[in-house]
């Protein structure tokens, strides 16, 4: 890898593929907008290479839509079951602190697992232990804490590592 | 220009010549002093035959003319007595001082000083425009107060040269305003011109004003009762001076001021009334307290006061006769005063004592001066064959012939006895006292003052004898002349003589010389002076109580008033803030305008009811300051979508993102500062505070109302029209904002800087350069460490895309600046500080300078074609396949301005970030808990 | 239909700030107070958006984009403050 | 097209951003940079001098875009004078300051040019919110300039000032814009016309704006009772920017001079004589009170806060009265002031730094070193302050008392101004005695700041600018009765800016473009 | 057609804007309602943003109303998730008992 | 609309001058801060207010909103910006050099006496 020019001009290809597509969404399309674009999506993840360091690399592309159709699908259905939640009467809620261990080691994918259980109505992520093994969330409402886990280790953190990780 | 010479030459000459002279020994700086004054002299007694014949000499040479100021020089017979009296007693001094001061005085700042004073006392008496001798009146009062001041060292020199200076100079202020009010009446301030006018000016409304002003000025000068009392204080004062300043020249400048303003004030019956009454009064009571002076220099001080008030007494009474009195009594006065001076110097320089209770039988030590003491001080009794004794028998004959002054006519006769009869009292005392008496522990033995030290002692005695004896030989003519510069020519037949017949006066006479000696035999024996305490409340420690108090008083007002407080200074600017804004309305009425408001939609209740809350939140939780930050950053929301709602989205824009950037300023001062603001205003305070801030937010409603709901006028259109086809965008607040007001904005990113680099001043002491042990990155820290990561090149796109199409969209260099600073301060939070500024090496101070330095740049670049600072130019650049890239020079601008806003930011987040926390969790207390 | 649904929404935006606001006049704690700032942001962006909706412009656009991309930042500097007692290190 | 116009502001800035950019270069460079620049500026000053003179005020469209539209810059012999006083004092201050009162701080030189930068620009800008900007300017590089060297007492004194500005400046904004909402533009001149026309119904809201104006001037120009933040602000600053300050006041003082005679100076009925009420009897207290503070002061530098002060008092007492006579007497005051203003902090600085630790507290203190020398200077800057022949102080004396003889308010003003004269006499003359005569203990053995050439130079180039006001005041009276007359008329002025044909340059704003 | 869509989305925003703004106020302690945010941001934001998209639709999708919620959706757990450590290190009320090793 | 906009720059401004007056800094430069905003605000709605036609020239639209006031808010905030950062580190720095974050420099019980300044 080291010494591919591929690499050198575009160390970040996903960022910069990322960023040309905004700024094409931010201007409009045209030939020369196409050729900025481009510019840009070059120049910034260079320019501000010294702060990027530590950015993980994607790996697998596919594995990143499906991971975001599922957190899509998530969301919706899980919006609507806690709306039914918040509206309904708040004494019958059972809120609740719940530990995570963590097998994502990757702090960047850890923070977007994090993330990803957030967004996700019902559980928002509120810590991690100082060695980043366990994540705390706290659920609005706990009925299976274990298959809770389970579930969301299966749904989000393993195609995470697969993204990122499968190194 | 002999004049002019005659006044300048002891300054320019002598002031110069004795302070280069003075290293070469007293006696060179003595001849340094002399040489110039008796050259004066000289040229002035050329000039005598002319001025003998009854002529008078004007000279002017216009200075300013609009102010009415010129140098205009008059010799006259009074003058040019003057001019004789103060050069040639100057002359002597100038002997006398040479071996009267010790060898570790400054003689030469002495000399310099005395030269000074010689020429601002020639230029008083040879003035002829009242605003120049106005200017050389201050100077004598300005050298005087150095004089005194001479030997430093000494409290009551200190002292006694301020009270003279107050005084004098005090008295001095008055007659400038006696003397403009004069000038604005005559419309001009020559003193011919003024007594042309005479009957104008006598008869205008002004004019007492200005004569009760001039007299205050001419009273204080001349030590009249009750501003005597500086006089006795300046005798801390070398003795030389005081011979030639307080008894001989500069106290008879207030006389000379009458005598000279005599043909404008001489018969005006306030101007009588007044000048007679504090005259006399003056003379009985400086005769009076000089009898009980145990200092010789107190005595003659007082006594001189007493003879100042004879000649003002003199000079006020309406009759020819009298002013001539009073001019010859001026001559006489000084050649005698001046001489007990330099006997009293010669006294204390060789016994180390003045006080008479000490001093004695020096008939046998010093039987010459002695002599000259005899003389001098019979001149001073007015014993016949002495040149006092002839003024005196006029000043009787004058207090004699008193009319049409009611109560005067009836007290003066006895009171000129009685205070004649003190001064002969007095007279006896200082010789009786100090040369026949015994001696009561002498600090030393005395000897044999040296010889030359004598003489100028000697030639005043021998001027003495010779005018009293042979009035008509010698000073005759030149008092006559003199008198008659006065009076004018109304002078009848008269004879200065020894003997006129036996009269009225003369029994007057005998009988003071006589009371006087009785008088001074019952206080010695019977009364036994020399255990007299002198009272309390005199006039100079009246004026020193009077004068500490005021010190204090004023530095005591000045700390209530001026206190420190900047809550007090708010509150009385805004109040005052407050009064001006009201004012016109009080006046004028309020009106609103007639144009048909907006309607108010959903929304817009809201948005208002976000503003309320946000702001009256802010008041109400104050003292949670971290709650007052949430809500100040609401209020900020709250302004911009005010902004983003009524058709301003840069402003919109710019609002947020520097709402966010103040926001994390706010807190990260916070984070130095105590966490809760204390309970501490008292109610009446706070409903002080809450009343004013009521007051003005409701003038700033109505003032905003009254406007909005007026139709408007404007020169806006313009830059509608010319945005595009001259300014070159389409954004017309833009084009405002690099263009038409581009050099708004160039001073603005100038302000910014400027601010950055204060707040980077300010903490530049707190500044933990680099923390001993860097903070481990916390696990928790990786969230936002991460998003911020992720963040940062599309904050940057977005802050590229924002300034490049700032000129024809919403957007522009300083929101792309804010915004580029927001995604670095992210980095900061995220990462800390340290480790982002060691990979961002960029010198925050060299942006803001590169910044400004662009902007500046492209400025001139309109200079350059000849068109003025920041013209802009603009156009189409056309690429070909990919259509036309439109150009403005603008844009270069707006990235000095970019450069300018990051620098600042970035400035003003990394000082605050790298300030010291004292102890922060001591600090952070948990109030909110 | 849309007219009728746009003002749906601003009333719903408009319960929703109200909502917002009645926790961060009644607090208790800083923490919540906060909470409600970073709602009402999301609001305001929900606003802004309805309003280009409304009347067919996309002026609001940049604003709110401009508070999704840094209003978090005066968020979370509060947040931190509050857990911390500082901003940054 | 005349290009000196912008060269005043223009300079300084350009140099300062150099400096900053460079700000690692040893400070020698800066030195040279900030003493040229001012070398410059004084040349470019006085061509402005003699050009404003004798023609029509010159007039300078920046971007080239008309007034009233675009900004302009205009000198007339006003705007000339303050620049030339500008000009002279920055070199001054520059020469002083080189001698190492620089080095105690940062950046001095920057922020010294940029002062001179805003006070240039407020005195050239012919646009009431480009005033604002400059106004902004001056302060935050004043601000910066006083806190040079940090202190208790500084850090204390700044804060107030700049709190009391801050909070002034916002009202400026508020008055600015409201004359904008009313009469829709911003120059001046324009602004003159558009107030001399102002419909009934607006007159309160035009006034209103104006005498906010006044109230934020008069916090530049220490106004009682808006003059609080100034004696701690001045007599704290270090020296040589406290003489720098002495322009500072007459910043608002000039602002005033506009406001009364340009902006509200055309014959408008019931807006004409806007400040009538108030600001001679604000200028009279302010004349006593700061004469009584200066009576009290226990310092020479508070002293000297407390004469600047006065001396805004007896010039805007003056040019209260209105009139040409006046308004002259009133320019030479301002000139003789801004003058001896320097050489009282300066002389009060040398005096304080040969005292050791005693500096300049009026107590007893140590034998002061080069007494001779320094006992002459305070002497000057005494006898010129307190108004005693045949300097300055009592030429301008005379004048105010001159022009100010007629009329009803004549009484009160030749009361406070002969008997705060007095009082100034005696507290010269106490704090001189105290400081130079009442010396407790020798001399020191070592000096701790010798006197420096440097600033030997400065202080006599300060001595016989005042001299000089003194030697050829004929000339320059006739130069202030010409501008005194321009100020009563300003009808050419306002032709010099807005050119002859002016009519549609306001329309009724219809939210649309023209065509 | 297209307005229906419009119509449909944003009610179903502001549905779930509201709801989450409501949860605010209802719910008992801070902990809870740190879940309103996400709600609100989520569907509710989103379904706008949608709308908006659908609005602007003129033959092809304007893509830039993404952006806003590309944003929102890095952005919105990062606060959450300070807000809930701001909770824990200050030991805010909470109806579940608070974990002891998370709040240092 | 236009009386809701006075009433609510009334409102803001009565605050910013209530919290000017506080003896702490801190309140005191969240006062001149509030103060500022509510000056632009002011000099905002000197141009009228217009909803909806933002003063970008353009072909289809004709009307525009007052250009000229919004230019002025813009030099007025961002000069805003930078006083109330640089008040606010003189705040800080006052704090730490002398104990104490009263505007005066010093604790009031201190303050009492104004004798012990000179
Ligand atoms: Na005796
Ligand atoms: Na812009």
């Amino acid at each position: 890898m080291q010494g591919c020019p591929v690499t050198k001009i575009c160390p970040f290809p996903i960022l910069s593929a990322g960023l040309a597509a905004t700024w094409l969404a931010l201007t409009g399309i045209s030939p020369l907008q196409l050729i900025a674009a481009l510019a840009l999506g070059l120049a910034i993840p260079r320019f501000a290479a010294p702060l990027l360091a530590a950015l993980p690399k994607v790996r697998a592309v596919g594995a990143a839509v499906r991971l975001t159709a599922v957190v899509a699908w998530d969301v919706l259905l899980a919006n609507v079951a806690v709306a039914r939640l918040v509206l309904g009467p708040s004494s019958r809620l059972r809120p609740g602190f719940v530990r995570v261990p963590l097998a994502v080691t990757h702090p960047h994918a850890i923070a977007l697992f994090a993330s990803i259980v957030s967004i996700v109505p019902g559980s928002v992520s509120m810590a991690f232990s100082p060695d980043t093994r366990t994540l705390l969330l706290h659920i609005l409402h706990v009925e299976d804490e274990q298959g809770f886990i389970d579930r969301i280790k299966e749904r989000y953190e393993r195609p995470l590592m697969e993204i990122l990780e499968k190194c | 220009m002999t004049l002019l010479i005659i006044i300048l030459l002891p300054f320019f000459a002598g002031a110069a010549g004795t302070l280069m002279a003075q290293r070469r020994g007293f006696s060179a700086a003595a001849w340094a002093a002399a040489v110039p004054t008796a050259a004066s002299l000289a040229l002035l007694a050329g000039e005598v035959p002319e001025i003998l014949t009854g002529e008078h000499i004007i000279v002017s040479w216009p200075w300013l003319p609009s102010v009415g100021l010129n140098l205009s020089l008059r010799l006259d017979g009074l003058s040019l007595l003057f001019g004789l009296l103060i050069l040639g007693i100057g002359l002597l001094v100038i002997l006398y001082t040479r071996y009267y001061l010790s060898p570790e005085d400054r003689i030469g700042r002495l000399y310099a000083l005395l030269m000074l004073f010689t020429t601002a006392m020639l230029g008083i008496v040879f003035s002829e425009n009242a605003l120049l001798l106005l200017m050389f009146w201050e100077l004598t009062s300005l050298s005087s107060f150095l004089l005194i001041g001479f030997w430093t060292h000494s409290p009551l020199a200190r002292q006694g040269a301020r009270m003279a200076f107050a005084v004098t100079g005090g008295g001095g202020l008055a007659l400038l305003g006696g003397l403009l009010l004069i000038g604005n009446i005559a419309g001009s301030f020559e003193l011919s011109a003024w007594f042309a006018a005479r009957d104008a000016i006598r008869n205008h409304p002004q004019f007492n004003i200005a004569l009760a002003l001039i007299l205050l000025g001419a009273f204080t000068k001349s030590a009249q009762f009750p501003f005597h009392f500086w006089l006795p204080a300046a005798m801390a004062a070398p003795t030389p001076v005081s011979a030639f300043l307080h008894s001989a020249t500069m106290v008879k400048a207030g006389v000379f001021l009458l005598a000279r303003l005599y043909p404008l004030l001489g018969g005006n019956l306030v101007f009588e009334y007044v000048t007679t009454t504090v005259g006399l009064t003056t003379m009985v009571f400086g005769a009076y307290v000089a009898m009980f002076r145990h200092d010789l220099k107190g005595l003659l001080a007082y006594s001189t006061i007493s003879h100042l008030g004879l000649i003002m007494f003199l000079l006020g009474l309406d009759t020819p006769m009298s002013s001539l009195a009073a001019v010859f009594h001026v001559g006489n006065h000084a050649t005698f005063k001046a001489s007990l001076f330099m006997a009293a110097g010669i006294i204390d320089h060789e016994c180390g004592t003045r006080d008479m209770r000490r001093l004695g039988g020096l008939w046998r030590q010093m039987p010459q001066t002695a002599a000259l003491a005899i003389v001098a001080a019979s001149a001073m009794a007015g014993v016949p064959l002495f040149n006092g004794f002839l003024s005196k028998e006029m000043f009787f004959a004058e207090a004699l012939d008193l009319h049409g002054i009611p109560l005067l006519e009836s007290i003066a006769p006895a009171a000129v006895t009685l205070g004649s009869m003190f001064s002969v009292a007095y007279s006896v005392r200082f010789i009786h006292d100090v040369f026949f008496d015994q001696p009561h522990d002498l600090p030393h033995q005395p000897h044999k003052p040296p010889r030359y030290m004598k003489i100028p002692a000697e030639v005043l005695a021998v001027v003495c004898i010779a005018v009293g004896v042979l009035p008509s030989y010698t000073v005759a003519p030149l008092v006559d002349v003199a008198a008659r510069a006065v009076v004018g020519d109304s002078l009848p037949f008269y004879r200065i003589a020894l003997w006129h017949g036996f009269s009225l006066p003369m029994v007057m006479s005998i009988v003071a010389l006589a009371g006087g000696s009785g008088i001074y035999w019952l206080l010695r024996n019977r009364y036994d002076v020399h255990l007299h305490v002198p009272a309390r409340y005199t006039g100079r420690l009246l004026f020193q109580h009077a004068y500490d108090g005021s010190v204090a008083l004023a530095g005591r007002c000045m700390n209530r008033l001026q206190n420190g407080s900047l809550q007090r200074y708010l509150a009385l600017s805004i109040a005052a803030f407050i009064g001006l804004g009201a004012w016109p309305f009080i006046q004028h009425g309020f009106q609103t305008g007639r144009l048909a408001p907006m309607p108010v939609g959903p929304l817009g209740l809201v948005v208002w009811g976000i503003a309320m809350i946000g702001a009256l939140g802010m008041v109400w939780s104050h003292r949670t300051r971290v709650v007052a930050v949430i809500l100040a950053g609401v209020v900020g929301l709250v302004a911009s979508i005010t902004f983003a709602y009524f058709s301003a989205p840069d402003l919109s824009l710019t609002q947020l993102a520097v709402e966010v950037v103040t926001t994390v300023v706010l807190l990260m001062a916070l984070a130095r500062l105590p966490q809760a603001t204390p309970r501490e205003s008292t109610t009446h305070r706070i409903v002080r505070d809450a009343a004013l801030a009521v007051i003005a937010g409701a003038g700033v409603a109505l003032l905003s109302w009254a406007v909005l709901t007026r139709e408007q006028d404007s020169i806006a259109w313009y830059f509608l029209e010319n945005s595009v086809p001259g300014g070159g965008g389409h954004n017309v607040v833009n084009v405002l904002l690099v263009d038409f007001r581009g050099f708004d904005t160039f001073g603005e990113i100038i302000v910014l800087g400027m601010a950055a680099i204060g707040v980077w001043l300010v903490l530049a002491g707190m500044r933990v350069e680099w923390p001993a042990i860097l903070p481990k990155p916390e696990a928790n820290g990786i969230m936002f460490a991460a998003a911020a990561r992720l963040l940062l090149p599309f904050a940057l796109l977005v802050a590229v895309s924002m300034f490049l199409r700032g000129h024809d969209l919403p957007g522009g260099g300083f929101l792309a600046g804010l915004i580029v600073s927001l995604a670095l301060l992210m980095q900061y939070m995220g990462e800390g500080l340290h480790p982002i500024l060691t990979r961002v090496r960029i010198d925050f101070l060299v942006l803001i300078g590169a910044g400004v330095l662009l902007a500046g740049l492209t400025g001139l670049a309109g200079m350059m074609a000849g068109r003025p600072f920041l013209t802009s130019a603009n156009g189409d650049l056309h690429i070909p396949f990919l259509g036309d890239l439109p150009l403005a020079s603008a844009v270069a601008f707006d990235l000095g301005v970019f450069m300018a806003v990051l620098g600042t930011a970035l400035l003003t987040l990394t000082a605050l970030g790298q300030a010291r926390r004292k102890s922060p969790e001591a600090e952070e207390g948990r109030p909110w808990n | 239909m849309l007219t009728v649904s746009i003002y749906i929404a601003y009333l719903a935006i408009a319960l929703a700030v109200a909502c917002c606001m009645t926790r961060l006049v009644r607090g208790p704690h800083p923490a919540d107070r906060i909470l409600a700032f970073d709602t009402l942001y999301i609001n305001t962006i929900a606003l802004l958006i309805v309003l280009d909706i409304h009347l067919s412009t996309s002026l609001f656009f940049d604003a709110a984009l401009l508070i999704a991309l840094t209003g978090f930042i005066a968020t979370v500097a509060l947040a931190r403050y509050v857990a911390r007692g500082h901003v940054m290190e | 097209m005349n290009h000196l116009l912008a060269v005043p502001i223009i300079l300084p800035a350009v140099m300062a951003a150099l400096l900053l950019i460079l700000h690692r270069a040893p400070i020698a460079a800066a030195r040279v940079v900030s003493v040229g620049a001012t070398g410059c500026l004084l040349g470019v000053a006085f061509a402005i001098f003699a050009q404003a003179g004798p023609s029509a005020p010159l007039v300078y469209a920046l971007g080239n875009w008309p007034a009233p539209f675009g900004i302009v810059l205009v000198a007339d012999r006003l705007s000339a004078l303050m620049l030339t006083l500008t000009a002279l004092l920055g070199l001054v201050v520059a020469l002083y300051a080189a001698q190492g009162w620089d080095a105690k701080g940062r950046f001095f030189h920057p922020l010294f040019l940029f002062q001179l930068m805003g006070l240039n620009g407020a005195f050239l800008t012919g646009d009431l919110f480009n005033l604002f900007v400059f106004f902004e300017v001056l302060l935050i590089a004043s601000y910066c300039l006083t806190l040079q060297g940090l202190g208790r007492e500084r850090l204390r004194a700044t804060l107030h000032y700049a709190a009391l500005n801050i909070a002034a400046s916002s009202v400026f904004l508020i008055a600015v814009s409201l004359l904008y909402g009313v009469t829709g533009t911003l120059n001046m001149a324009h602004l003159a016309e558009r107030i001399a026309r102002v419909p009934a119904e607006d007159i309160a809201l035009v006034r209103a704006a104006g005498l906010l104006l006044l109230g934020v001037f008069g916090v530049k120009a220490a106004l009682f009772p808006l003059h609080f933040w100034l004696p701690a602000a001045y007599s704290s600053a270090p020296a040589p920017v406290a003489a720098l300050f002495s322009i500072m006041t007459k910043i608002g003082i000039y602002a005033i001079i506009r406001l009364k005679t340009l902006v509200y100076g055309i014959d408008a009925g019931a807006v004409m004589d806007l400040t009538t009420p108030w600001l001679l009897p604000c200028a009279l207290v302010t004349l006593s009170f700061a004469t009584i503070g200066a009576f009290g002061a226990d310092r020479l530098a508070i002293m000297a806060a407390y004469l600047t002060m006065a001396s805004t008092g007896t010039i805007l007492s003056t040019v209260a009265l209105g009139g040409a006579a006046a308004l002259s007497a009133a320019l030479y005051y301002l000139a003789h002031s801004t003058v001896v203003i320097a050489v009282l902090f300066l002389s009060a600085d040398l005096i304080g730094r040969s005292r050791g630790d005693m500096g300049d507290a009026l107590h007893p203190g140590p034998q002061i070193r080069h007494a001779g020398w320094l006992g002459l200077a305070f002497l000057f800057g005494g006898a010129t302050v307190a108004g005693l022949p045949p300097l300055s102080g009592f030429l301008g004396k005379v004048l105010v008392l001159q022009s100010t003889q007629e009329g009803s308010a004549a009484a009160p003003m030749w009361t406070v101004v002969l008997v705060t004269s007095v009082l100034t006499l005696i507290a010269c003359t106490r704090a001189g005695s105290i400081v130079l005569w009442n010396v407790t203990e020798p001399l020191p053995g070592r000096p701790a700041h010798p006197l420096r050439r440097g600033e030997l130079i400065a202080f006599t180039i300060l001595v016989a600018c005042s001299l000089m006001l003194v030697v050829f005041a004929a000339p320059l009276l006739r130069y202030f009765d010409e501008t005194a007359a321009d100020l009563i008329s300003p009808t050419p002025y306002i032709d010099a800016v807005l050119g002859s044909s002016r009519d549609g340059v306001i329309k009724p704003y219809a939210g649309v473009s023209g065509d | 057609m297209l307005d229906i869509a419009v119509s449909l989305l944003l009610l179903i925003g502001s549905a779930f804007l509201l709801v989450g703004s409501f949860g605010l106020v209802r719910l008992p302690d801070f902990f809870m309602r740190l879940h309103g945010p996400t709600k609100a941001t989520t569907l509710g934001v989103g379904g706008m943003l949608l709308a908006e998209i659908v609005h602007l639709f003129d033959g092809g999708f304007s893509l830039r109303e993404l952006l806003i919620a590309g944003f929102l959706f890095v952005t919105a757990p990062v606060s959450a998730f300070l807000l809930g450590q701001a909770g824990l290190r200050r030991r805010l009320a909470s109806r579940a008992p608070l974990p002891k090793e998370f709040s240092g | 609309m236009e009386l809701m906009v006075s009433l609510g720059l009334g409102a803001v401004t009565a605050c910013a001058v209530y919290l000017l007056l506080r003896a702490r800094t801190f309140p005191m430069v969240l006062g001149l801060s509030l103060l500022s905003s509510a000056a632009n605000v002011f000099i905002f709605s000197m141009g009228r207010l217009r909803s909806g036609i933002p003063p970008i020239v353009n072909s289809e639209t004709t009307g525009y909103a007052d250009p000229l006031p919004q230019a002025l808010v813009l030099t007025a905030i961002v000069i805003g910006f930078g006083m109330t950062g640089f008040i606010m580190a003189l705040a800080v720095r006052a704090r730490y050099q002398t104990g104490s974050d009263h505007v005066d420099g010093m604790e009031p019980a201190a303050n009492r006496t104004p004798a012990d300044e000179s």
